[in-house]
């Protein structure tokens, strides 16, 4: 190793059970990869934790200006961590701007540290800052850290001959090494990655290295910090982590589908944010046999997906909110011609364009009923990033084994935030078996069924299984076009009870409830069951009775779902939308379920929710 | 169906039977897509691809009921995007030889985008283009390539729209392959046809057709035996382009500009010699001699140019990331990061 | 009048209360024409009724087949006509075909008249018959005529100098003679109506009139037929009447409430079927200043319209199912730009292409949620082909004065069938003022909101007013983008709360529950209100105590929907889909109300309906 | 804004203070966005035309900002559909000045059927499309100009897709004026607008746009000072066609081919004269001698072709109407048919 801090540990230590760091600065600023860095090493010594990325709007705002600040947080725990935290304990921020947009995400009380050198008048003022908030009072009832972490940083490298700009650059290295000496966090994690980004341009190897170890000392040696905290390993499952996000672990569920069913992969999608990273991510493993292709539109994408699920490939099309919309009819075409192929929904903020890069989850009812007619389909989601490679696996068992479009519902939230995930037993995965058909020397009947209601997946280039499909309406068994009354509705029928059907192939619905005598039970889906946990605990900390249960399918839902929902007396939905999951279970259950609404674009925050849930048990 | 389950018996017995499906063509009485129809069928046995290897995918429209009559592999799409829907199929399977039969709406209204994409991706998919001048289907609206003017159901006071040129469009789009031919004319269709599936690519033909119900007579002046020999300019490669019985023929005029003239008036170096591979600025001159088929008016292939396939240039890049890369394993995938060990 | 049928009256008359009759023929055999002349005779004699068109699928399949069978169905009474019938009293079949195809559509005891010179062997076997049906038992307990009307017609107008070609075609009006005399319809309507249409061809209005001579008089003179049927007048509303389709009065309706609020009409569509009526109808009224555009396709149609809308027009685009998917983002967007706007989705049998040329109500939902996002709009539906003229004028004031585009749900059995219609008195239309943003001096705030929480409409052109909208979140009232969390669901709220507002402003739910005290409520939607309103008549003739209410508007719904559907121990919701009004209002009111689902192409027959409401009562 | 309600003050009192709203760009530092507004705001003035009369339509991309800027009527619309917006725009007010501004992939990719039709329809709007042949707004994937082989975050092995020309798609479906420009070079930007605004129907104007976030340097060879001084084949109408500083030209070659030649080399009367005005296919061989920014290219007005707008010929069918049937009235449309009284 290069070199490391020189700093021996003079200072006292306290222990927390969990902290939530966050890093924010100009988007030129590199605070992903700070963040992305620090989550490293935390993961590495063991702690639970969680993390949200929380990008500007697409567009580049000029430096300095609130709009391009880019932020990084994570939260990090000696137990289990369900969220990347309410409200930040810590703040890095490299200018006024970022101190300005994230002021309010922090905890009253909190730790602000910001880099001194950034706090210029003409940066105020570009912050929208009349006079500095470091001395004016604004930040009174903060702990307030000024670190002039530009100049530390520029002397530091001044030997190393790179150019100030490059010397300037690396700061982000200078707040890491200050936060990582902070949090006790190893540093060779850190160093080693390093030289291999770096290895090649030594220069600026040293000059990262250099940056990272005067942050590091700098916390040790200075007066400034009085003590470093330390934060426990969490007890964990015995195995190997690694930290995922719920965009890599989405994709790499369907590469693992496509490897345990041994159906090649076929990605067609066309970009929107904060879809498009799974394209990217697909993309890069093309030695997976996995064609992705950017098609021309979303409309363009679906029927490429859908075509090569005719031609025996697992069809996959990826989107957020407005290219779900244009893929509608395609997905309608998918029910009817009942071919296996995945529609993943990467939902954001709307109506329209609404808020590309916020949370919601407002697709839901779109999903099961956006198509004309009476077009059912499945629908899964995961419930955390980690989660998206195993729900990704089982959507594409469904669409197969069912020969059904299946929609994937994730969201904003778990494609960008990451956590630590137990690796799996790659050949303890599950297999799936295409089921391809074959000819038999009869006349081949393509929609003839098999015992899940399943039509036969006959691909071309097969000899003997010559046949059409298309959106008219078939005749039962034979596909042939029907206008035939009597048959439509037969096929009506069999459309939805196929669906239907797949309760019975997936897990019930669990339910935890600790005493057995909840009153209230706290219902779930997609990414708000980190928050969930998190607010059940508190409130069941407090010694309230609460029971909490999470659907993964949607549709169909668990077979047990009446009998759970309409056990409670109270039952409460909370959801990132007006309550969409909320209508769908009072029409099926008859069960006054209420919502727990937010729709800020923003995650619920645990508190809130316990609040609500509190409110509900005694209001 | 052709043959049994792995008993491929081989190029010499397919007949036109063997792409005839068992569903009864129902096209109204004389429409021009039964002749279509028993030229495809009766020129596919001589490729010497069986069906199983092909692919017809179709949008909505008269001309999307083709689909049902072959007895190949088949997907009868949505409107419009049947060029998608067969960039999937031939993208996820390069082996297989896929057909598009679409009209002038499926085509170039609601799926015009989509058809420019293919064409200038050059998937390998052979693109019949069944332009009768309207809208058959929904029962007689003018079309994209309706001429200016026309009364239809949803144009009582005619309609203001000026039409598309096919050719000239794809032409525009990057198309590798462009012809025109007429549905009346086997011989020229099965030669247009034939060239169509020997080029490597998207090929994009034109297919002049009479919809005798909504539009009957629009191609009159080319398509019928009589006026047709006065008004088809047919293109051969390599050959000047006279036409009218020798009489008239296309030579360069004034800045460089094509232009219609007698034989007789004009000198021999000045006429031009059809050349299908070179840029395609003679195709798209040749194609803007006429706007539609209202003067004399230019068949056979356009333009052809060699530019390598989408499903192939796909399929290699996935052979080229094994080799540099390895086989993907998951396990390495997965164990790929920064990873660490508990207990 | 050149001349008239010479027969005496010498056979005695049969009171009847209604008769449903069937003509069939082939695609060229006229019977549409046939059937709306005689619909034109029966409404002049003053009958209620209700016709209903039967096309084949799109494709003009070969003469003489089943697939090209053409038939038109009415229903006439001395009473209120709500259905064309469930089945029919008459079947003229003008070939075997048409007997092949229609048969099970005649009521069991029924007549039959069929054109026995089209019973060749050659047409025998078009149709699939393997021997003749009129002689070898298959119509035994049906009344069948065999009349060889072809070579009567062309016996008749022989001497009139027309070929045998025109001669045979107009066997139609033969039969139209026959029949007219059977139910003893006026034979100067018809007459008048052939001088008018063929005044200019004497030799064709000739043998028009010649043939339909014919057939009266073989009526009055042959011993075939024992004798007349004569069905009353029904008491009716005094005033003018004429006979209307739904895509007319829908067509109408448009224009009228252009006419009456002064802001002119755009129509961009798309042809579909059986949408493309409307646009068929609209572009024929350009002298009202409606300009009608046939755009490349529904996403195109869809926002021509909302860029005519942004420009001060009344932007109206109309489709069918798969039309509708595509138009899905457009109308996100234009809910976010709040500008009034009708989307028409004349409904059809899906999913997918399905069977477009028949009737179902499955884009409910899809109306309700086919967004992404949370993306509320008022949806309201006509439940006759005559309502289809306030219905559309409502939408349209709805609209205007919300800013707000508006789904009008009708479906292809209202586009396509026709009833009488008490015209309205044009002065006394209901006037919509637009009240068009004027500039006033002070800042123009686009996003600012009057007390129905409708937005200004300012028009390009108008001085002063000059802003910028589009599909980003908006900040309150000024409009500008706005990433800001709490903007963001406050917006959310007002977008919902301004549709739900509309409850105050829409006729609360009527009942009909004559006794007070039934037990059973059904509820309906659309274009199923004649069959449950004859349907109830029935089960109430036996004594039964059964409410009835419809709703026209399906989002909100009128303010006392809740109160209604609760009172009753029972609800049932007739529905051409599989429960989709049904999952609404048990999720709104937790009412445990059923479905009477119909999933055939076909209506709601009203004796199917009165089995379903007396099982439900006795079951 | 501009005047206050009704105290329309003139043409002479225009600013490009008038056309500059209260929203402050927030394009990256030295995107090539900034200096086309730049150069619109200051150009509009002098059109006479005031804000109030004046619409910006946009699709989404970086591009689709530019409407936010423009104190005039605005609509940023959905991604790709802007054409179809102003289409609605232009054709229910014919008296309206209409913009559309758009990107390589919301006017080619996704919009792709919208923009030809606004074009063969002649919509008299303008459209400017800032080609930067990438997706800037979703930060850095390859667009359908982006050159083949292209490494992007969506191809990290190298596109395999050929890319559009987008002036020679824009000819092939039927425009009446195409133009090319650079973003930097204010002079013939502006002039370059000023021909498309004075065109009535529809303009395309292609904008060689940089993007230094996601493709930096894309257009040096075109659009730098120096590099451009030989690379750029600057088209003037009635004039020879000369370049590089006079010593190279565009002549006729053999078959009646264009191609690049030096000016020594030349018969002089082989140079072709530019010619707007005449048929497309000369302005398609000029879009094609080269293909992409990577060879000498031609800027400026390609062709120009008169033709009726879409909007004119709405309204005039309008009139006709009118003059034929009368004005519409509400009573006789409703008892036009046959009716009858009761009572
Ligand atoms: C999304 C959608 N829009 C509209 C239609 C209705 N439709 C079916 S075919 C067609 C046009 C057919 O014209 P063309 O492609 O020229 O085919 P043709 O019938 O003339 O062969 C239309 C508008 C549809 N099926 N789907
Ligand atoms: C329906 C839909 N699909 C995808 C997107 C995401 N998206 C926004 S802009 C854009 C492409 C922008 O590229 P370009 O038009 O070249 O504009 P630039 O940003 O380069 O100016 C995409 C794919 C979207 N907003 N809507
Ligand atoms: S409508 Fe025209 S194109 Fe369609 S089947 Fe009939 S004749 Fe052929
Ligand atoms: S990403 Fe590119 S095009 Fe977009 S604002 Fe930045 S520099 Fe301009
Ligand atoms: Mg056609
Ligand atoms: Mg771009």
């Amino acid at each position: 190793m290069a070199s490391r801090p020189t700093g021996s540990m003079t200072k006292t230590v306290e222990e927390r059970d969990h902290v939530v760091i966050r890093f924010a600065g100009d988007s030129g600023d590199g605070m992903q990869l700070t963040g992305d860095r620090f989550t490293n090493a935390t993961a590495i010594l063991g702690n639970d934790l969680a993390t949200l990325p929380d990008f500007p709007a697409e567009i580049r705002a000029p430096a300095g200006t609130v709009h391009g600040v880019s932020a990084f947080q994570i939260q990090f725990a000696n137990n289990d961590v369900t969220t990347p935290g309410d409200h930040a304990d810590v703040l890095v921020a490299m200018n006024p701007a970022a101190l300005r947009a994230d002021l309010d995400k922090v905890a009253r009380g909190g730790t602000i540290i910001v880099n001194e050198d950034s706090f210029t008048q003409r940066n105020l003022e570009k912050a929208g800052y009349a006079s500095d908030p470091t001395t004016d009072g604004t930040l009174d009832g903060y702990q307030i850290y000024p670190v002039p972490m530009t100049s530390i940083t520029v002397r530091a490298v001044e030997s190393l001959g790179v150019g100030k700009k490059e010397a300037e650059r690396s700061k982000n290295m200078f707040a890491l090494g200050l936060v990582s000496w902070m949090y006790g966090r190893p540093v060779d994690v850190t160093l080693r990655w390093l030289e291999k980004k770096f290895g090649g341009k030594p220069e600026i190897y040293e000059a990262n290295v250099a940056s990272f170890n005067a942050g590091y000392n700098f916390g040790e040696t200075t007066e400034l910090f009085a003590h470093q905290i330390h934060v426990a390993a969490a007890p964990v499952t015995a195995g190997t982590y690694r930290n995922v996000a719920g965009s890599q672990a989405l994709a790499w569920g369907l590469i693992a589908a496509s490897v345990r069913s041994g159906v090649p992969l076929f990605y067609a999608s066309y970009p929107i944010t904060p879809a498009s990273d799974l394209l990217h991510e697909l993309s890069k493993h093309k030695n997976f046999g996995v064609v992705t292709i950017q098609a021309e539109d979303e409309i363009a994408a679906a029927n490429m997906a859908l075509g090569a699920a005719f031609t025996g490939h697992l069809g996959v099309t990826g989107t957020s909110g407005p290219g779900i919309d244009l893929k509608a009819e395609t997905i309608g075409l998918a029910v009817i011609t009942e071919l296996p192929m995945i529609l993943v929904d990467v939902m954001r903020a709307g109506p329209s364009t609404g808020m590309p890069t916020k949370n919601e989850q407002g697709d839901l009812l779109h999903a099961m009923f956006g198509r004309h007619g009476e077009s059912p389909i499945p629908i899964v989601a995961p419930s955390s990033p980690a989660d998206c490679f195993s729900v990704a696996m089982e959507a594409a068992r469904v669409a197969i084994r069912y020969r059904s479009p299946v929609i994937l519902l994730s969201d904003s939230f778990l494609q960008n935030s990451s956590e630590p995930w137990l690796l799996p037993d790659v050949d303890a995965l599950p297999t799936i078996d295409p089921l391809f058909a074959k000819a038999n020397g009869s006349d081949f009947l393509p929609y003839a069924r098999d015992e899940r209601l399943a039509r036969p997946w006959a691909i071309p280039g097969t000899p003997g299984l010559e046949h059409r499909i298309g959106g008219l309406e078939r005749e039962d068994r034979t596909g042939d076009i029907s206008y035939e009354a009597e048959n439509h509705e037969r096929m009506t029928h069999i459309r939805r009870e196929k669906v239907d059907g797949i309760a019975a192939d997936i897990a019930p619905l669990e339910v935890d409830d600790p005493t057995g005598d909840a009153e209230l039970l706290v219902l779930g889906w997609g990414s708000t069951a980190g928050t969930i946990r998190a607010a059940v605990q508190r409130v069941r900390g407090s010694g309230e009775r609460v029971a909490t249960a999470h659907l993964r399918w949607l549709n169909p839902m668990p077979t047990n779902t009446g009998e759970v929902v309409t056990k409670y007396r109270r039952v409460l939905i909370p959801e990132l939308n007006s309550g969409q999951l909320t209508m769908l279970i009072r029409a099926a259950f008859l069960a006054d379920a209420k919502t727990f609404s937010k729709v800020q674009g923003l995650p619920i925050w645990a508190d809130e929710l316990e609040d609500a849930i509190v409110r509900m048990l005694h209001g | 169906m052709a043959e049994e389950n792995g008993d491929v018996s081989g190029i010499a017995t397919l007949t036109k039977k063997d792409f005839t499906s068992d569903q009864e063509p129902r096209w109204c009485p004389g429409c021009g897509d039964y002749a279509i129809l028993a030229a495809v069928q009766g020129f596919m046995p001589e490729l010497g691809i069986e069906p199983h290897n092909t692919v017809f995918i179709s949008g909505i429209g008269c001309s999307g009921r083709f689909t049902y009559y072959m007895d190949t592999y088949g997907f009868h799409g949505i409107h419009g995007r049947a060029p998608a829907i067969a960039t999937g199929v031939a993208t996820a399977n390069p082996d297989l030889h896929v057909w598009v039969v679409t009209g002038d709406g499926d085509a170039l209204s609601i799926g015009g985008n989509h058809l420019i994409h293919a064409l200038r991706r050059n998937v390998n998919i052979k693109i019949l283009m069944f332009n009768n001048q309207i809208y058959g289907l929904t029962k007689g609206q003018y079309s994209p390539t309706s001429e200016e003017g026309k009364v239809t159901k949803s144009t009582p006071f005619g309609s203001v729209d000026h039409p598309f040129n096919p050719v000239a469009l794809a032409l525009g789009a990057e198309a590798t392959f462009v012809a025109r031919t007429v549905d009346n004319d086997r011989k020229h269709l099965t030669d247009v046809l034939r060239q169509a599936t020997e080029h490597p690519g998207s090929a994009f033909v034109e297919i002049y057709q009479n919809c005798n119900v909504f539009n009957d007579g629009a191609f009159d002046l080319i398509r019928d035996k009589q006026q047709g020999l006065h008004n088809q300019i047919r293109l051969v490669n390599g050959e000047p382009i006279v036409f009218d019985e020798g009489t008239r023929c296309v030579r360069v005029g004034e800045n460089g500009r094509l232009e219609i003239a007698a034989v007789a008036d004009s000198d021999p170096s000045s006429i031009i010699t059809h050349d299908i591979h070179g840029r395609p600025s003679l195709a798209f001159a040749l194609a803007h001699l006429s706007h539609g088929p209202t003067e004399p008016t230019c068949i056979g292939v356009f333009h052809e140019e060699d530019r390598p396939t989408y499903g192939e240039a796909v399929r290699s890049q996935l052979e080229r990331a094994v080799e540099r890369l390895g086989p993907g394993d998951l396990k390495t995938l997965l164990h790929g990061g920064d990873t660490w060990t508990v207990g």
